[in-house]
């Protein structure tokens, strides 16, 4: 492809000292590092704040920024239809554990090759600040007027029973970690989720840089610790254990891989078992016209209803 | 020469096999028909009956009055007795059953009947029914199922269960027989249908042990057939269109009566095609998706369409509503992206499987904003394969959703037609103004003339795509004159389609050009009309049909011209608002003088037309119409 | 409330066989036992063959047979506008784990004071047999063309990591078992499920009663099985303890009682703390006007804006 | 006499604090206001800005000349410099800020200022600009902001950070000092916003400090108020209408402009009220719940009122779209329940933080299938709240969903009026066929001459909801009969509200009745409608403004009657397509002549609307408004 002859980034509006300088820095590190050349990338992203990732890109991307709760679908579509292609879906909390909770859930269940990148922040960032599904019951951030009244939901414990095959947490201002994950995310084959934690410092006053800074301790460093199914009689016991750990929440909170799970087929995969011409026949690049005449020999289809 | 046979028992005993075979039989023998698909809500137990017109020339539509109706059950004869004119064939076991023992027939409808038969001093029974119908002329054949299943079953050896179907099949078989045709086209569709030996056998037995003491009440020849034949129903026809033009993604939600579509694309998904480059024959794929909700659904077509493919969902009302505001997302973005609408009986869960045309106007004005939305409407099985071609056509030209209404009457009901008839050679894809080698930056939403931009698929380019407002390179912007002129470009795309689409190809008129009076309608009903004008013509009484396709852009000039000249204007929809006659009259500022509306969620049969038509010549401004049980 | 002069309960059309049956028998009877005035249940369903349960009833009761997956929002609205109503939410699995997901999950987070019986039948019944979340993948039930290319959904997982504070499965053709559960759903404070595994005769020719009839155990009878939380400390490790039970499916199925947490408030409790007038006044007998006068009193509200 | 006063600056940076802290001191001194917010989609960093009419006698819109504007950064400057007739008050340290330098700037914006400087032939920088407005006849008034800052921090002894916003009241204190009105309001207007001691040590002595060195250009004079006035923006109206009327149960998620509404009631979850039975006054419950999504919020909402509460939720566009279905199944089931429709720009994401009117027509249309859907529109906040309070008298009197429109350019802009405008004495409580106590078996959907049936609340007698088409029980049904009488059952309460609801109350006319030119509007633009005809007036143009307030149903005769003496007919409103013109023309066959259109996500404002229906009368057929920045 060629490249644009201007490449003009757009101008980055989020708030100064905004966590999503580290995600899309740590994402953009991990393109470059993976040495995936930018026409086959194309980021995904809901509405919020951390929707407007793809435009800020300064790596030339595509970028598709989508719906309010929205943005597995859209993917899922473009991901299935050109395999080829290095998905990436950048979205908010609300965006995915509320609104988009559904979509959430049940991705788990096609398990399709792309990354999830989830924008943890505790709020609504762009309509400024109301509780978001992470936040905790009687947390009172900067635009409530009183105390969250709803229990928050657990992403890796969610992710986990809903199928997603790899399921991590990173954190926003550890860009190197994240960089890594992110990296991992991308080669993990299947649906992988992270769950990175992600200071919006204009609105949420409790899960700030210096809350977590004290908090985050790696999972990698915990002696004994390993989260991959290696064989399928693993995989009830480590998704166990990676809910029980994704339970921990207080002085101090694990970052890292909680659990990865590769034995399980991805949705392509799956595809190609029914249809094997799938395998070799990218949709996106089949040619269903000549010259204006369409290719589909429909003959057979035909004689099925011949009367 | 028309014949109109009905068939009817409870959901999940049959009632849909039977009437396939029957049509199989009598299609063989070189007839057309015409089918229609009636039932409830429900998966076993409630009413549900399929009604045939069988015809030397091509059917298009059903009729009210029935010449051979054959019954399963009790509930068959005390729903249907009042429309037959010919044959009732019914179970003997049934005649004492009291009307209100049927315990699947819904209290407002036994309350109906039973004041009907009271009203004409009969009882209540079966058999009191029957009496009436007699005193009409209509003849009774009546057949012991319980003797015939146990004859069956000894003959072949088997249980009686295992023969319970032998029932069917003599339902059939006694109206096969009235038909006058030879038995071996019966016998032919009985062991296509039962494959295996044993139940071959027994519905063969079942089938001749009948027939032998009925006599023919038609005289009905074989037919020379020329060339193929096809028989479909409307959601095959639309699968088929789709597969033909190229269809790679498909995502779906379950809906009545949306879902068989993507369920046989589903059964299809690979199909045989050249390809371009080597000339051979290979196997491509289409992934059909069965997503978590419609708006997962339109969505994710959204997000196939952007990598190039051809791109649909199917749906039906309730799941359309909640395509709202992705429709929108892909008005704004400009994605070429098909939705097939299947028209239920609303609102809400409303009748789903019924049949309605009452989503018309919410079809027009889906989404929140203005952006182009594109209408276009089926009238019969062969519109809906190629509109389903069409669909993709414009989709790609323009660059919006078009959405492809298809009602419930269309999707099931069949018809057997020739493969001509589809002209698959004139058929032409048209992907409008897609770049496949971009060279340097892309502006996906350029500023043209014509408001279309060129469109490079994801992969080729760097593009950006937004739900909100954004310049020419698909980024955000809130400024206001790049807002002006963006938000026109999107409009301005329906001013060209407007302009070039021909609007001759809009509209279907059939019939007189000269007459005073003018008919206006669209989808199932076309059928039904044309018949009704048909016969009318026969009489002397002359009209012109204009029967609309495409609803937006809507083919102004070209209808405000045919109108201008016409004393009466009747407007023929199944719905209670005359939506098509709204749109009419807000296009040409001429409104119908009359409305034929039906929203009972029954397709309308040609002789209730006819009867409306005569009824608005009368004077009477709104005739809403009653039939079907 | 008066009784109606002629109260004829709708035909059932079920199909014969059908683990409905039983399902709607169970909640007859425990009503019945518990003594509850119909006039204060109402019976909240989705669409599907089980969306046909109010309809069905025997009991006079309300019903509000809703939308194809909204059954829990419309429940919502009706419990916190009345509280004093018994709210029985009857509703598929397709209603409740596909399209209504994101409700699901979200309702875990309030804890209303419902009861949610989720007619578990591995298929879309109404819409003629289709895949279901709870469906396995590489099952083929009747009426797929293809064996089931989507993992399933493990409802009483996604319950727990969702916040759901009773969480259990029952057996449609044990009637004796799910009524108890029933009525044990209804006495508990706070958002209950009930997974009740569901024949569907007609389309699911896999998971049938000769299926479960053989592998169904009751968890009670499980020596040390203790699935109440009765301290806050306790709280992670019976969770954690009961998705890993929930994992188990195969040649034995529990049925039980999974997990019960009562400590955690209910969302009306939690109203109350911000608005206590809730606790005494049912918004739905608040009389806002007397013939015709607003009653009102808007003069504080004005005076925050007056200039 | 009117004086219109704008201030700009970064979001975040206080602009709204301190256009609200002016508008106190001003409104203090006695005169009305007239404010608009315009703001990116963003939090922090992209310019916005503030536009107040201040006026002796109600204010009811803004202008595109500005008398005075106070800006806060060089964007501001660049912005809006044309605008400006009389006064710029600017940052010294901005003065040499280039164009190109602005990075918050859109591209597009920046190209324009560009040019027309270039034009010009002047440079790029701020002081460029400032040389334009200067030859043009308008004074500049520099500040040192740094300066001020420093000195103020000094003057108080605190570091210069906590005096930073020292800044936006050196703007305000010089926007104040130009009115000529006395200190004293401005001093008790910063006592009032900053509260804590420090803060307003640190703000008076700014303000001191600037005031002392600006000489007035206006003499304003302090007025006389009589009785009390409030000021209100349009999401607070709304919410005080509804929680005057009743409201115990509102549903949202959060969306801009939408959601200040219910973060308003939030905060009022308790209210005062007397307790009927009583006569003591006892604090009610206002249940709140923040849902999980839209399809959520409208179905809790619908829930909650069947139990009998007054119920609501509100939205914006594409939560509006998510709605569809369950407005669906709230038209389908009778459902008192009002839905508060914000418009923004659409379509999809669109322009979240602008207006538009461009949501009409799908508002009418919302959802498959046809049932009611009562549509009314405020044009002020005024009617916000009369509005608020009369959807939920309909929704409970025709028993079906009302959708009550307000556009983003009421919900963010607010006025100054007096609290007898409200008239809260006349407005009445209506509970339609409410039964308290029924008796026996309760039919919820029974048929009546009126098509409305007697309502009961759950838990006061049995009864059934579904949204799949029922009997007069609330059951399911099938029957074709039954669909016929119940589905016009339901339409017909259209019918019935359209004979009960006087169509006076449906529309406001204004000016002239004998005047050959008709106006019609709707909504916000009603302000500028206003305004500008009143300005035509004094020239000797007359001209009669035909205010639409009810769009479903819609007073049909009345307006036709109205428009059928007229020669020309202009359609004013926010939006491409001129849709309420679309819905005056079907229902009164009389299409306006012109049409002043605007959709760039800006307000009208009266002098742009008075050019527009200049042009008009010119013969323009399509006037397409620009302004705002
Ligand atoms: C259907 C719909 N509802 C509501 C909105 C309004 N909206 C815009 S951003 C947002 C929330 C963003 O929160 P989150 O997803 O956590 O993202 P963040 O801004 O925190 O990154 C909402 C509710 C919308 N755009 N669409
Ligand atoms: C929005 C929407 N989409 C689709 C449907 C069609 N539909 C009716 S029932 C049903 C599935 C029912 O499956 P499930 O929830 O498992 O209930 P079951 O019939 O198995 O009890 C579907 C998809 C609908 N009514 N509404
Ligand atoms: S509001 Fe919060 S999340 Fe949004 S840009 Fe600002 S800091 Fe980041
Ligand atoms: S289809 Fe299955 S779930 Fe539905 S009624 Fe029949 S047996 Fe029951
Ligand atoms: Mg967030
Ligand atoms: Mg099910």
């Amino acid at each position: 492809m060629a490249v644009p002859k201007v490449w003009i980034p757009e101008w980055n509006d989020w708030c100064p000292g905004c966590g999503n300088f580290g995600i899309i820095n740590a994402e953009q590190q991990a393109l470059s590092e993976l040495g995936l050349t930018p026409e086959d990338v194309v980021v995904v992203s809901g509405i919020g704040c951390s929707g407007k990732t793809p435009h800020f890109f300064r790596l030339p991307i595509s970028g598709v920024h989508t719906l309010h709760g929205r943005a597995l679908t859209f993917a899922t579509g473009i991901k299935l239809s050109n395999p080829e292609l290095t998905v990436i879906v950048n979205a908010g909390d609300g965006d995915q554990l509320g609104i988009g909770a559904g979509h959430f859930v049940n991705a788990g269940r096609r398990n399709v090759d792309m990354l999830v990148i989830l924008h943890d922040n505790g709020v609504y960032g762009l309509t400024k600040g109301q509780a978001s599904p992470t936040l905790r019951r009687g947390e009172k951030t900067k635009s409530l007027p009183r105390p969250n009244i709803n229990d928050n939901v657990n992403p890796i414990a969610l992710a986990i029973s809903s199928g997603y095959t790899f399921v991590a947490r990173s954190y926003a201002y550890d860009v190197k970690h994240l960089k890594e994950m992110i990296k991992a995310g991308i080669k993990h084959k299947g649906l992988a989720l992270i769950d990175v934690l992600q200071p919006c410092p204009t609105y949420n006053d409790i899960h700030t840089k210096e809350y977590y800074d004290k908090r985050v301790y790696k999972l990698e460093t915990e002696p004994g610790w390993d989260p991959v199914v290696r064989k399928p009689e693993e995989e009830g016991e480590k998704m166990a254990k990676a809910m029980l750990k994704s339970l921990e929440w207080g002085e101090r909170i694990p970052i890292g891989l909680f659990y990865q799970n590769e034995l399980v087929p991805s949705y392509e995969e799956r595809i190609a078992t029914n249809a094997p011409s799938y395998k070799d026949r990218n949709p996106s690049k089949v040619r269903f016209e000549d010259a204006g005449r369409y290719t589909t020999i429909i003959d057979d289809i035909l004689k099925e209803k011949e009367i | 020469m028309k014949i109109s046979w009905e068939i009817g028992g409870a959901q999940g005993a049959g009632v849909d096999t039977s009437a396939n075979i029957f049509g199989a039989a009598v299609a063989s023998a070189g007839y057309y028909i015409y089918g229609n698909r009636e039932y409830y809500s429900n998966i076993k137990g409630r009413h549900s009956y399929f009604n045939l017109t069988i015809s030397d020339k091509r059917a298009r539509s059903i009729s009210s009055v029935v010449d051979i109706l054959a019954t399963f059950d009790a509930e068959t004869v005390f729903q249907h007795f009042t429309e037959v004119r010919g044959v009732i064939i019914y179970n003997k076991g049934v005649k004492d059953t009291k009307l209100d023992r049927v315990q699947s027939m819904e209290p407002e409808i036994q309350e109906r009947v039973k004041e009907f038969l009271e009203s004409k001093g009969l009882g209540t029974t079966v058999a009191d029914a029957l009496k009436y119908v007699e005193s009409k002329g209509v003849k009774l054949i009546e057949l012991d199922y319980d003797e015939i299943v146990k004859k069956t079953a000894e003959s072949v050896g088997v249980p009686m269960s295992v023969a319970e179907r032998a029932k069917n099949t003599a339902a059939i078989a006694a109206s096969y027989a009235l038909t006058g045709l030879k038995k071996d086209y019966l016998m032919d569709a009985l062991k296509k249908t039962f494959k295996q030996e044993t139940f071959v056998k027994i519905n063969s037995i079942a089938a001749e042990m009948v027939m032998a003491g009925i006599k023919p009440m038609f005289q009905l020849k074989e037919l020379p057939k020329q060339g193929r034949r096809i028989q479909v129903d409307g959601n095959t026809a639309v699968a088929m269109g789709k597969i033909f033009a190229g269809l790679s993604f498909q995502s779906y939600y379950p809906i009545t009566p949306a879902s068989d579509e993507s369920v046989y694309i589903e059964a299809h998904q690979e199909v045989m095609a050249v390809d371009p480059e080597t000339g051979d024959k290979r196997k491509r794929p289409i992934v059909v998706v069965q997503s978590e909700d419609e708006l997962a659904a339109i969505n994710m077509a959204s997000g196939a369409a952007l990598t190039g493919v051809r791109a649909a969902t199917a749906t039906s009302g309730p799941g359309f509503s909640l395509m709202a505001e992705g429709i929108g997302w892909a008005g704004m973005n400009e994605v070429p992206v098909v939705v097939t609408y299947y028209i239920r009986g609303g609102p809400s869960t409303g009748q789903p499987t019924r049949t309605s045309q009452a989503d018309l106007l919410f079809a027009m004005h889906v989404g929140h904003g203005e952006f182009p939305r594109i209408v276009i409407a089926s009238s019969d099985h062969v519109e809906a394969f190629q509109d389903a071609v069409w669909a993709f056509n414009l989709a790609e030209r323009y660059q919006t959703p078009v959405i492809h209404l298809v009602e419930k009457a269309i999707a099931n009901a069949y018809s057997i037609f020739d493969v001509s008839e589809l002209e698959l050679d004139r058929l032409r894809a048209e992907r409008g103004k897609l770049v496949e080698t971009p060279d340097g930056e892309f502006q996906r939403f350029k500023f043209t003339e014509d408001g279309i931009s060129p469109r490079v698929v994801l992969g080729k380019a760097y593009v950006f795509y937004t739900g909100d407002e954004h310049n020419e390179l698909g980024h955000i912007s809130e400024d206001s004159e790049n807002r002006i002129k963006m938000y026109e470009k999107r409009l301005l795309k329906l001013r060209t389609a407007d302009r070039e689409i021909p609007e001759e190809e809009r509209i279907k008129v059939h019939g007189d050009a000269d007459a005073r009076i003018a008919v206006i309608t669209w989808g199932s009903p076309k059928g039904a009309v044309l018949d009704s004008v048909e016969q009318l013509s026969g009489e002397g009484v002359k009209a012109q049909v204009i029967q609309i396709r495409m609803f937006n852009p809507f083919p102004k000039n070209l209808v405000k011209k045919l109108l201008s000249n016409k004393e009466v204007i009747i407007d023929v929809e199944g719905n209670y608002e005359g939506q098509a006659g709204v749109i009419t009259k807000l296009a040409t500022g001429i409104e119908p003088t009359n409305y034929i509306l039906k929203w009972n969620g029954r397709p309308m049969t040609w002789d209730e037309v006819y009867d409306g038509i005569k009824l608005a010549l009368k004077g009477e401004k709104r005739v809403v119409l009653h039939g079907g049980a």
